[in-house]
């Protein structure tokens, strides 16, 4: 798998089930689950930059609510790498087109494009 | 009214105990309009910047507020992790001398603000802390004095209420979301009222 | 909360985790996890019927892959209610959405709507 | 050529027999093309099939699908538990005689088909199991016979090698999924070789 996905959400359940069943789909490939905080439900920061650090290489991001946007914006500035896109399509849904496109080899800008088509979503 | 190495962990830890004794009222104030954890995310997160700034040793009101930053960004989670991270980050950034004048700190606090609302993508009058920061950042550019200081983040703070809400969940609630205050606006009056605290008894 | 909420995804780590998201936002109500088969990615007719039984009232179904669609239509189609709707909004973030709009009082009918119009979909 | 619930029975006990033998190779054309998990649902149902029918007693071959029905549904998981669940059902309610004639066979499968497309919204050509039923319905409608079933239903199965995917996880794959058979095409080419099978052992 080409390009690595980084799963935002509020919840470690929710983004650690969601890998499990990407995995099931594509088999192996870089899925890095960055989800939840210490006391439950929240994102955290830290916990999105090691997953960027984990994946390398090209990587599309996908986040659940507003503020698990802002925290993955921020891990993003912070690395300082061009390679990573956070979209907005819906984490799910997105990830298994995402995680489908990638296992057959697609590259950042082509899932982008499918992202853009399927979710009616503009993307920067 | 300057601001030097110690009087930055003076409005720091006073902004810590602030937070932590008011940690309920932030909590409640958030279920009423979000998600019910502002008081928690605040609580834990400026719990492990009062700890990590009292052993170290700072060269400038910069270097502490860039140490509370990274730990405000990491520790804080939720939406206002993001954005007082940000705040804080280009706070220090701002100024880098080792004793910030009034014109400094009006500088810093506009620089913080710009950061605010580039991350949150908010603008005045959304119910979100920028109704806090922005009219507070007016005022201190015309001159900084920290009774003024306090008074403009009350008032703000207060004004809140009235405010419908377009960001976030409490976007959701929109009509609903009038009548209650905004919890980051009155963690953002904390800070303010802790700065306010610090300078005067540094003088 | 009025509208009852079921969440219908392969993952059942995935349904229980959106659960616990939602329920901090909006405390009690109505929501229960139909996610996950007997070896653990995959929906089961058997658990959404039993989830639509605890709801009761009227009801919002979210779910997340195709086949999760076809398990839902059938478990409501047997179900022999009409106050079931079943939406194509994504999972994450229409329960978000229709999570908060429930614990507001508003109806089935209103949040329908109101998906549309956020998620770009046509709900029949 | 008639169905009765012996020959039911026998057909479903075959079918069931087929799937377990063939686990890992549905498991793995679903892993090309799919998540690779069709073998593992069809065997895990049908095991379940197979032991509910074998100790109860019934009264028609409606009886005995509406039985095989419930439990695919409850049971198989996936898009192919419901796809197989409502065909099961179809089939049932489409005739509930005791002793089903060739004619009333093609109308049960049939009926089968249309539940198919009706739940999975899919036509012919998108390289699902309605490559292999409609091709089947078609011939069996001119007239019922136990080799022409098996014969259509194998060719057809085999010819789904060379189409493209429009619905599921497939559908993104779109051109690389030519080139691989479609698992629930295989699968239905089982449950017709099964049908067949059980129909002319007991004449
Ligand atoms: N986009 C935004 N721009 C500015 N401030 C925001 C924004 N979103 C939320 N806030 C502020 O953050 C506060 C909520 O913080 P908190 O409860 O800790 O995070 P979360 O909303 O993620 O649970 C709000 O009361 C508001 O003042
Ligand atoms: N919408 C549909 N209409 C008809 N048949 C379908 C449809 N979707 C899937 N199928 C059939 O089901 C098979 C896959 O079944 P299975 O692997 O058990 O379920 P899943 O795709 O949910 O993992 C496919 O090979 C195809 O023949
Ligand atoms: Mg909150
Ligand atoms: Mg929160
Ligand atoms: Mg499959
Ligand atoms: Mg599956």
């Amino acid at each position: 798998m080409a390009v690595g996905i980084v799963l935002v959400s509020h919840s470690e359940k929710v983004t650690e089930g969601l890998k499990e069943l990407l995995h099931q789909v594509v088999g192996e490939g870089k899925i890095v689950s960055a989800g939840g905080d210490e006391d439950g439900i929240g994102t955290i920061f830290e916990r999105i930059q090691a997953a960027l650090e984990e994946v390398e290489g090209e990587t599309i991001v996908f986040y659940d609510l507003g503020s698990a946007k802002m925290n993955a914006e921020m891990a993003i500035e912070v690395a300082e790498r061009d390679d990573i896109h956070l979209t907005s399509a819906p984490i799910v849904e997105g990830a298994y087109l995402a995680a489908v496109e990638s296992s057959i080899g697609k590259s950042l800008e082509d899932i982008k494009a499918s992202l853009e088509k399927e979710f009616h979503i503009e993307e920067d | 009214m300057n601001l030097d190495v110690q009087t930055t962990i003076a409005w720091i830890q006073k902004l810590n105990d602030k937070i932590q004794s008011n940690k309920d009222h932030l909590t409640s104030l958030d279920r009423a309009i979000g998600d019910g954890d502002h008081g928690i995310n605040m609580a834990r997160g400026f719990q492990e910047v009062s700890k990590v700034i009292e052993g170290a040793e700072f060269s400038s009101p910069s270097d502490v507020l860039k140490k509370v930053a990274t730990t405000v960004m990491s520790k804080v989670g939720g939406a206002s992790g993001p954005l007082y991270g940000t705040a804080f980050l280009k706070m220090s950034m701002a100024n880098k001398e080792e004793t910030v004048d009034g014109d400094g700190l009006a500088g810093m606090l506009e620089e913080a603000l710009a950061g605010i609302k580039q991350r949150g993508k908010a603008e005045k009058g959304e119910k979100t802390m920028v109704d806090v920061w922005e009219p507070v950042v007016e005022a201190m550019n015309e001159e900084f004095d920290s009774g003024r200081l306090r008074e403009v983040a009350q008032s703000s703070m207060e004004a809140t209420e009235e405010l419908k809400a377009t960001k976030g969940r409490a976007a959701y609630l929109k009509d609903r979301s009038i009548g209650h205050l905004d919890p980051g606006s009155v963690s953002s009056f904390y800070l303010f009222e802790a700065m306010a605290e610090a300078l005067e008894e540094s003088e």
